[in-house]
């Protein structure tokens, strides 16, 4: 087969302060014409180092081929220079990055940076340029082209940067495009978008795709083959439908029982991987994947298992034959045990637990809660021109529940989360705690009923003081609101530790030396610390890999079951969503559209904004490939003031009285309440 | 980052330590190095030139320059650490308060400090060491106000994006109060470029007070500092140009060794900018 | 964008009159009587001394006097010299053009020289050419700028004679001032020049205009140039207050005329009138640099233009 | 000492210019050590007015090295019996700058002027004495009335400061007069730039020269140009580039090189008047003690200083007249030596014994003295006090130096909290001793005054008062004499040098000559090409 791109024995080295370092081992891939190729793994794995190796853009991070070659329709390019690089690539080779905001240049409107690279390639003249480029940029979908062409990147939205992206990517008509996780930084309506928008293109322009994402769901969609990598190696390579029926490297295996669907079994544990990825700086010998392996053996932990290609699939396990036999959820035994341990240790742990759980009281309410941010700082501005964040949103959570907000970027969920909390003042509105209006608390009693509510952030790499250890960290609320002698407060500390599942030993070591998800498991450390009877989960998995965000959940689940804890659970991921709560709001734009127990919410959604969510999750299921529900358009700015339902613009069945008239709450079920002119009637199963 | 750059890099590291040890050494213990009395004035051996028992030569009062570029290291160093110690300190505390509280008391402080900023540094400290009169205490007085601005500044950046991290907000939602949080959380993460901001502020601290020094309002004490040397010395520079010569090369390695050491300290901080 | 304009405006003015507060109390706060200095020395009866405290408004409480000349600043008017009876308003702006040529000529040296080097060290960095820039542009702003002066003039001037030592008249009077304050200037834009080129190389955006196969040279001088220069505009309106402050000595050591002698000489005298002026106009060149400064930036950064 | 004895004022030192018929026309850039800051003479006192004044301004008479006075825009005068009134017959060709005819009234708008009790006049004022009022007896006959007898009017008659200014300039410009000098002189002002330079033009109807010219008419030169340089360093450096053909106050080290260098040649004019001396508080204990001042006074090795700082350029002082003075008492030269024994042992008798530190105490106090000076190291005067802190220390006592700026500087003159002060005072007559050392000078809590030195004894200030009476010139010698001898005797201050006023200037230029306070006058110049 003529393949466009033949990757063989790729190794690629980094020069780091502490000497030359291996970050891509032996990898060799091809692609074929018209073929996309889905490049999954979890974090630092080494797919952008690949990726951008193919476009020996590596060259100018002090990155170097070491050894192996990479055939662009035969040409090495391994071997060129840096004259003959660059004719390739933006012609040949074109790539995507995962970050719209920051991958354009800030100071040129988008026209020149479009008409510059056909110019540059010699491929047209000015006017010949301007034309070809309103033309792609027409083609990816833009509104508007030639207005556009005159703007800066700021002023486009990040969907829209992506699609200039892509159009500028496109515009030499290359063979091969390259997109590094082109719609992680995206919402799910956009990236529902821009994946079909690529699955199109591919077609139009006759390229092949390499795709790197860590997201299983978009590789079942799109991939014609998908290939697995794990720290620096390849582990698998193989046509989507097998590897989704049948994985044969137990990583994958893990990989694929870690995903969350929406027929996962809420009640009980996920899977998870034990463990978690290994830093390319220390890497086990044998296997890279042994330590977490549960068919490790010793020829695993000695030997490094060598890539078997059988047909145009390939893995590197020394025990694929016997493993992809068994069926998946054959490790569930032992993972399971792995739990149970933890479990049991943390039973030694007297935990004070509050009462009255299950108790369908009220513990925190939102009533008609307001935040409006100036946008415009300034004396001479004051007033007018504000975005409501949180728009006159009511809410009650109810004691000993998880309560799930979901919305895309920006819908207000972290600003409702922040004034819950009284992090943030309500411009108006009221937070009730118990009964109790908040924001008549006096602040010192305020600090007071701050044990009793706690948070949980996003990103467990900023959330933790990286200067302080471990035992400082968990110890800072033990330290404000009590006094204890500094031994009774390690031996609090000691205990939370070892709740979470850290190592108490580690309570003297510092952030960096731990994983992202030990350092998540430190902050849920520090929010239990108190014993707090409610916490805000600002989408507390959602920077996590898949394996690790699945040992969280877990870890949020056991805590909250025994602990008697209710939980606010804010999250951009509907299935993490569905699995931790009780019951779902869908925010919208700051205010809340939809309110439903969970299996209601996912049953049938009545808001057509919900809906559209739930259609745009790529289901991490090849054979359930579907054309999108796709929702026109992107979130618009908060400042612009739509009359009447603000979703109208987006929403297919929006009609007059919907561009008019705010809609009122209407109950369609038990509990189960929607904002809209025209739900949409229950039609049993989603899928 | 490559091997070279590291070669060149340690090589600068070294020298410039070493230099600055030299000359720390010299302000500590002045007495045992140097080969003469600062004060002794040899009516027998003026404006002599390098060599001989003199290795940089005498002044017009038959003082030994090597004498008295050892003792100068003293009031350099004095005057470049205190400056930056009592400026760099208030500005540090101006910046953090402003930048940490934000709104109004913010404004007002910066607006404070944007005075002191249209001022330049050297004509607030003229002005005020002219009108408290030479000394060295004026003198680090004068100095210290008019670093003030560029500490108070960058810290004040510094506090708000740190400020704006998720683990300040974590602290706040545990109850930590606004000083906790100041003192044990952001101070901490602003120390670092505290610690450049005053490297390279001692540096120009000590051009600045020898600045002052030079235009005669220097200190007026027996052993002279390197500014008033200088200035001393130039109308003798075609006559005996080792006299402003020697501690002009003083100063400027002094202060070369400073901001190199500041640079690297920064480059190891923000490694990206090497 | 005309909010902002009109904001930068307000701010600018609050701050100048902060600083004519400031420099107000300063000077009148700090001890030694200025009729005193005036008089030194000399006998004079007190009629004479109580005369003159009332012509310079000097017998007047402090608040009075602040609101009084506040009043007189406003009008245009910053009083007479205690040490000869001109102007200060005259006598600055006879001043002024020799400090302005001054300046802007260092300010064009430093900015060719500093924005030349910078780039280069950027593009050669971590090699030769970049070592020896990066010392080159330490030594130049660790040197003491008279240290530097004097050892010019005595190179360029009493050795070679190639330029005149000091005073004022044509070009040529003008070049070892600005060079020796164009070498501090330099070394300050080359580093700052360079250190913000290499943060933008790291940008995002660096890699994709390689990913199109853009030559290096347009991404480095169409590219990552554009973005250095934005901050290193910042730098170049504070440069010009180092600079306008730099002329105090500068000025002195070349016997120049210009507003940084008329200050070092009003200061020792204590010819209060005159050092606020010369404080106030400094003053107010740099507010307003700054203000152009920040203005540029909208014009520069389409970011804030937007904004 | 120094050779220099009884030499005259001027001392044009080396090779003189060869005595061609000088060349007419050119102009003259010549270096000035300072900016003017008004040359309204009859108001300011600064010497650098009065320098560039001199050649604007011309005076009713003029005084030559050897005291005697000569008639210049006065014909001639004639004393009254009571030695109280002066009568000029006035030259009736001259005319301002202005075209304003020089008369009587002009003269008497002058005096008056400067001798305004509420006028602001400083340095004038205090030459006019006890100016009393001028009467205009008709168009070219004035006559000045004093209140008392006031012998050294004359003299002071002959300095610039009381030079004569066109009377309509006063209307005219009024508070900025200083901006806008009229004379009568043989250069007028063209153009001033403020710290640039200063341009005088050739007055062409100029036909009334002073008495020590040697040629009449017009000045040869067209133009001087005045180049402001305080930087005493760029100055030289100036002169060396070629930029400026003469440069006025060079200092010591720049002396010695330039006189070795054959395309300069230097002029220098010992200035008359108090030279500089270090002078105790004499009403403050210890240094009210006469014991304790000679014990300093044997101990500072003045010739060391002088020899160090100013490498011989500068002529010790012995008295505290400058040897240019009239009346100054040659006989004080070598009148006292260093003997650091003797000061030793005048400390010890009078109870003041070494301590573990090496400085001497007496009832629990240390043996110190705080020295004041102003910022600014002019013509190094802070060099010799480092030297005098440095030489003291053998004698155990601890001195104490702060260089303060002008304001409390002026403050501690005030308070009178110093032990020691360094000053001189120039001036032409030896009058200049009241100025001093006369209780009238004493500062007082309002404003700071002349006599540092605190000092009164009531038979010195008897004398004091007789000798500016006195008309005699040989028994007003002698009573400054007499004076000289008592001042140093006890030690109430110790000389340490005379001022030369120094002009280095190209071979190209000729003719500089000083008047007699020793300022420059260039009506002779001429610049060869
Ligand atoms: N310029 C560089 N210098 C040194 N190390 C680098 C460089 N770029 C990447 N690495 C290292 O290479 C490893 C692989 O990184 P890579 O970015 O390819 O991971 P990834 O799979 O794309 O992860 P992610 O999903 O987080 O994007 C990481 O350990 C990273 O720290
Ligand atoms: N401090 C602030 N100042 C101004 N605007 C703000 C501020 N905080 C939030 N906003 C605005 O409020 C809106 C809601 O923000 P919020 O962070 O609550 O959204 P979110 O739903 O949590 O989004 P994401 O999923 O991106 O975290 C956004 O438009 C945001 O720009
Ligand atoms: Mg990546
Ligand atoms: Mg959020």
């Amino acid at each position: 087969m003529n393949n466009v791109l033949d990757i063989k024995g790729l190794s690629v080295d980094f020069m780091t302060p502490q000497g030359p370092r291996n970050m891509v081992n032996d990898i060799s891939l091809t692609i074929a014409p018209g073929e996309t190729l889905v490049l999954v793994g979890e974090s630092g794995s080494g797919k952008t180092v690949t990726s951008l190796s193919v476009m020996r853009l590596i060259d100018y991070d002090n990155g170097r081929i070491a050894q192996g070659s990479i055939e662009l329709n035969g040409l090495n390019l391994a071997e060129l220079n840096a004259r003959e690089l660059r004719e390739l690539r933006g012609r040949k080779i074109a790539m995507i990055f995962q970050e719209p905001m920051t991958a354009l240049d800030p100071i040129f409107t988008i026209g020149h940076q479009m008409m510059e690279i056909l110019i540059h390639h010699g491929l047209a003249t000015k006017e010949e340029a301007r034309n070809r480029a309103i033309a792609l940029l027409d083609r990816v979908g833009i509104v508007d082209p030639e207005l556009r062409m005159k703007q800066y990147p700021h002023e486009l939205s990040g969907g829209m940067r992506q699609r200039v992206m892509i159009a500028m990517a496109l515009s030499c008509g290359p063979e091969l495009l390259i997109a590094d996780e082109p719609t992680t930084a995206l919402d799910v309506t956009i990236q529902a978008q821009i994946l079909q928008l690529l699955q199109e293109l591919k077609e139009e322009f006759n390229m092949s795709i390499l795709l790197i994402t860590h997201d299983l769901g978009i590789a079942a969609e799109l991939a014609d083959r998908v290939a697995v990598m794990y720290a620096g190696k390849l582990v698998e390579v193989a046509d989507v439908n097998s590897l989704f029926a049948k994985p044969q490297h137990p990583y994958t295996r893990g990989l694929l029982q870690s995903v969350m669907t929406l027929q996962s079994d809420r009640t009980k544990p996920l899977y998870h991987i034990p463990g978690s990825i290994p830093s390319l700086a220390d890497l086990p010998r044998g296997c890279r994947f042994h330590p977490r392996c549960a068919f490790a053996t010793d020829q695993c932990r000695s030997e490094e298992p060598p890539a078997v290609t059988n047909g145009t699939n390939m893995v590197a396990c020394w025990h694929a034959d016997s493993i992809s036999e068994l069926p998946l959820g054959a490790e569930r035994q032992t993972v399971d045990q792995d739990v149970q341990t933890a479990e049991q240790n943390a039973q030694n742990v007297i935990v004070q637990s509050h009462s009255n759980i299950g108790d369908p009281e009220v513990l925190i309410e939102a009533l008609k809660v307001t935040k409006s941010f100036n946008t415009d700082r300034g004396f001479l501005s004051r007033g007018k021109q504000g975005v409501r964040a949180v728009d006159e949103v009511n809410l009650q959570i109810l004691r000993g529940e998880t309560f799930g907000l979901v919305g895309e970027s920006g819908s207000g969920k972290s600003t409702l989360g922040r004034m819950m909390l009284q992090l943030e003042k309500v411009t108006s509105g009221q937070i009730h705690w118990e009964g109790h209006d908040l924001a008549e608390t006096k602040s010192k009693d305020l600090r007071g009923l701050r044990r009793e509510m706690q948070m949980v952030f996003q990103d467990p790499y900023s959330s933790i003081n990286s200067h302080w250890k471990v035992a400082d960290i968990i110890g800072e609320p033990l330290k404000v609101h009590l006094s204890l002698s500094s031994k009774e407060r390690k031996e609090r500390v000691e205990e939370l530790m070892t709740l979470v599942g850290l190592e108490p030993a580690s309570a003297d070591r510092y952030p960096h030396e731990f994983s992202g998800g030990q350092r998540q498991r430190i902050a849920i450390a520090r929010a239990i610390a108190l014993n707090p009877k409610f916490i805000v989960l600002d989408e507390a998995v959602s920077a996590l890999d898949v394996s690790v965000q699945a040992q969280i959940i877990n870890l949020l689940q056991d805590l909250q079951r025994r602990l008697g804890l209710t939980f606010l659970f804010i999250a951009h991921d509907l299935h993490v969503v569905r699995h931790l709560s009780d019951r779902v709001g869908v925010m919208y734009l700051g205010q809340l559209v939809e309110l439903a127990p969970t299996e209601a919410l996912y049953a049938s959604p009545a808001h057509p904004y919900t809906h559209a969510l739930l259609s745009a999750i790529p289901a991490s299921d090849p054979s359930g490939k579907k054309a999108y529900g796709l929702l026109k358009g992107e979130v618009p700015s908060q400042t612009f003031r739509t009359t009447g339902c603000k979703f109208h613009p987006r929403c297919p069945a929006a009609t007059d009285k919907c561009r008019t008239e705010d809609p009122v709450w209407q109950n369609v079920g038990d509990q189960h309440l929607v904002a809209c002119h025209h739900p949409i009637p229950f039609e049993g199963d989603l899928q | 980052m490559n091997a070279k750059r590291s070669l060149f890099s340690r090589a600068m590291i070294t020298v410039s330590v070493l230099m600055i040890a030299c000359l720390v050494l010299f302000a500590l213990v002045p007495g045992w190095i140097a080969p003469y009395s600062p004060t002794e004035m040899n009516g027998a051996a003026i404006l002599q030139a390098p060599g001989g028992s003199h290795l940089l030569g005498t002044d017009y009062f038959g003082r030994d320059i090597l004498t008295l570029v050892i003792y100068g290291s003293r009031d350099a160093l004095i005057i470049g650490i205190s400056a930056v110690l009592l400026g760099g300190g208030i500005g540090a505390l101006i910046g953090a308060i402003a930048g940490y509280s934000g709104g109004f008391i913010d404004a007002v402080l910066m607006r404070l400090i944007d005075t002191l900023m249209t001022i330049p540094g050297i004509l607030l400290a003229l002005t005020v060491s002219a009108v408290l009169g030479p000394s060295k205490f004026n003198l680090i007085i004068a100095v210290s106000i008019s670093i003030i601005p560029s500490f108070a500044r960058v810290l004040r950046g510094q506090v708000l994006t740190i400020k704006n991290r998720t683990f300040i907000e974590a602290a706040r939602s545990i109850g930590t109060s606004h000083l906790r949080i100041l003192f044990s959380h952001i101070a901490p993460h602003a120390f670092s470029s505290l610690l450049v901001m005053g490297t390279i502020g001692v540096g120009s601290a000590i051009l600045m007070g020898s600045g002052l020094s030079f235009l005669g309002l220097g200190s007026s004490e027996e052993i002279p500092d390197w500014g008033s040397l200088l200035s001393e010395g130039r109308s003798y520079i075609s006559m005996a140009w080792w006299i402003a010569t020697f501690p002009g090369l003083a100063i400027t390695l002094l202060v070369v060794s400073i901001n190199f050491l500041g640079d690297e300290l920064q480059s190891a901080i923000g490694p990206r900018k090497g | 964008m005309l909010r902002t304009i009109l904001y930068r405006l307000l701010v600018s003015i609050v701050v100048l009159l902060c600083t004519i507060t400031l420099v107000f109390f300063l000077l009148h706060l700090l001890p030694g009587d200025p009729i005193n200095i005036k008089i030194a020395g000399n006998p004079v009866s007190p009629e004479v001394v109580a005369k003159l405290k009332h012509e310079f408004g000097l017998d007047q409480p402090l608040h009075k006097q602040y609101l009084q000349y506040l009043g007189k600043v406003f009008r245009g008017d910053f009083g007479k010299s205690l040490v000869d009876n001109e102007p200060v308003m005259t006598k600055l702006m006879a001043q002024f053009p020799a400090t302005l040529w001054l300046t802007l000529l260092s300010m064009a040296i430093s900015i060719v020289f500093g924005v030349l080097l910078g780039v280069v060290s950027a593009v050669y960095r971590h090699r030769s050419l970049d070592h020896l820039i990066r010392l080159l542009s330490i030594f130049g702003i660790s040197m003491p700028t008279f240290w530097v002066a004097i050892l010019l003039v005595l190179l360029f001037s009493v050795n070679l004679q190639w330029l005149p030592a000091s005073g004022v008249g044509g070009f040529q009077y003008l070049i070892l001032p600005a060079a020796t304050m164009g070498i501090v200037g330099s070394g300050l834009i080359a580093r700052m020049v360079r250190g913000s080129i290499l943060e933008v190389v790291h940008e995002p955006f660096v890699r994709t205009l390689r990913a199109k196969g853009l030559p290096e040279r347009s991404v480095m001088y169409q590219h990552v140039l554009r973005n250095a220069l934005i901050p290193a505009v910042t730098m170049m309106g504070m440069l010009l207050g180092e600079l306008l402050a730099g002329a105090v000595v500068i000025e002195s050591v070349f016997a120049r005329q210009g507003v940084g002698r008329v200050i070092l000489d009003a200061i020792l005298a204590k010819d209060l009138p005159v050092v606020q002026g010369a404080i106030l106009l400094t003053a107010s060149i740099y507010i307003l640099v700054n203000l152009l400064v920040d203005l540029s930036y909208a014009i520069i950064d389409p970011r804030i233009r937007q904004a | 000492s120094n050779g220099d004895k009884n030499a005259p004022a001027n001392t044009a030192s080396t090779n003189e210019a060869p005595a061609s018929t000088p060349t007419e026309g050119g102009e003259l850039t010549f270096a000035l050590a300072g900016s003017p800051s008004t040359l309204d003479v009859g108001v300011t006192s600064s010497d650098i007015d009065f320098r560039v004044g001199r050649n604007i301004f011309d005076s009713l008479v003029g005084e030559l090295p050897d005291h005697t006075i000569k008639p210049w825009l006065a014909e001639s005068w004639e004393i009254s019996a009571d030695k109280k009134s002066y009568t000029f017959k006035l030259r009736t060709d001259v005319t301002f700058h202005d075209g304003t005819p020089f008369n009587a009234e002009a003269v008497k708008v002058n005096f008056d002027r400067s001798a305004d009790p509420n006028g602001k006049s400083v340095y004038a004022k205090q030459l006019l004495g006890p100016y009393e009022s001028s009467e205009v007896i008709d168009e070219s006959t004035l006559k000045v009335n004093f209140k008392e007898p006031f012998t050294p009017f004359l003299s002071n008659l002959a300095k610039s400061t009381l030079g004569i200014q066109s009377p309509e300039s006063f209307k005219k410009y009024g508070d900025q007069v200083g901006q806008h000098p009229v004379g009568t002189g043989p250069f007028k002002l063209a153009s001033w730039v403020a710290n640039s330079e200063i341009v005088l033009e050739k007055n062409s109807d100029y036909k009334w020269p002073s008495p020590a010219a040697e040629h009449s008419g017009p000045a040869y030169l067209d133009k001087i140009v005045l180049k402001l340089i305080p930087e005493e360093s760029t100055r030289v450096s100036s002169l060396q580039s070629g930029q400026v053909l003469a440069a006025e106050s060079i200092p010591a080290q720049n002396i010695v090189a330039l006189e070795k260098d054959p395309n300069y040649q230097i002029q220098k004019a010992l200035l008359p008047g108090a030279t500089f001396q270090l002078t105790f508080n004499n009403e403050k204990a210890p240094w009210n003690n006469v014991k304790l001042r000679q014990a300093v006074q044997s101990t500072v090795d003045i010739d060391a200083i002088v020899k160090s700082l100013y490498l011989g350029t500068f002529p010790r002082s012995w008295s505290p007249l400058s040897s240019s003075t009239l009346g100054y008492d040659s006989s004080l030269e070598d009148s006292y030596k260093v003997d650091i024994q003797h000061a030793n042992q005048l400390l010890d008798e009078e109870g003041w014994k070494l301590g573990a530190d090496g400085i001497r105490e007496k009832d629990g106090k240390p043996l110190e003295i705080n020295y004041i000076d102003i910022t600014g190291n002019r013509e190094k005067r802070g060099d010799i006090i480092k030297m005098v802190q440095q030489q003291v220390k053998q004698i155990g006592v601890k001195m104490n130096v702060s260089i303060m700026a002008a304001g409390p500087y002026v403050d501690a003159l005030k308070a009178a909290s110093y032990d020691l002060v360094g000053h001189s005072f120039a001036g032409g007559d030896p009058d200049i001793l009241r100025t001093i050392f006369s209780k009238a000078n004493w500062s007082t809590n309002e404003y700071a005054n002349s006599n540092f030195a605190r000092f009164y004894d009531p038979q010195i200030e008897q004398q004091l008062t007789d000798a500016y009476q006195e008309a005699d010139p040989e028994k007003r010698i002698a009573t400054y004499k007499e004076l000289q001898q008592y001042f140093v005797k006890n030690a109430v201050s110790i000389p340490v040098y005379v001022f030369p006023y120094t002009i280095a200037e190209s071979k190209k230029v000729s003719g500089i000559t000083f008047d007699f306070p020793g300022y420059p006058q260039f009506y002779d110049v001429a610049v060869s090409k």
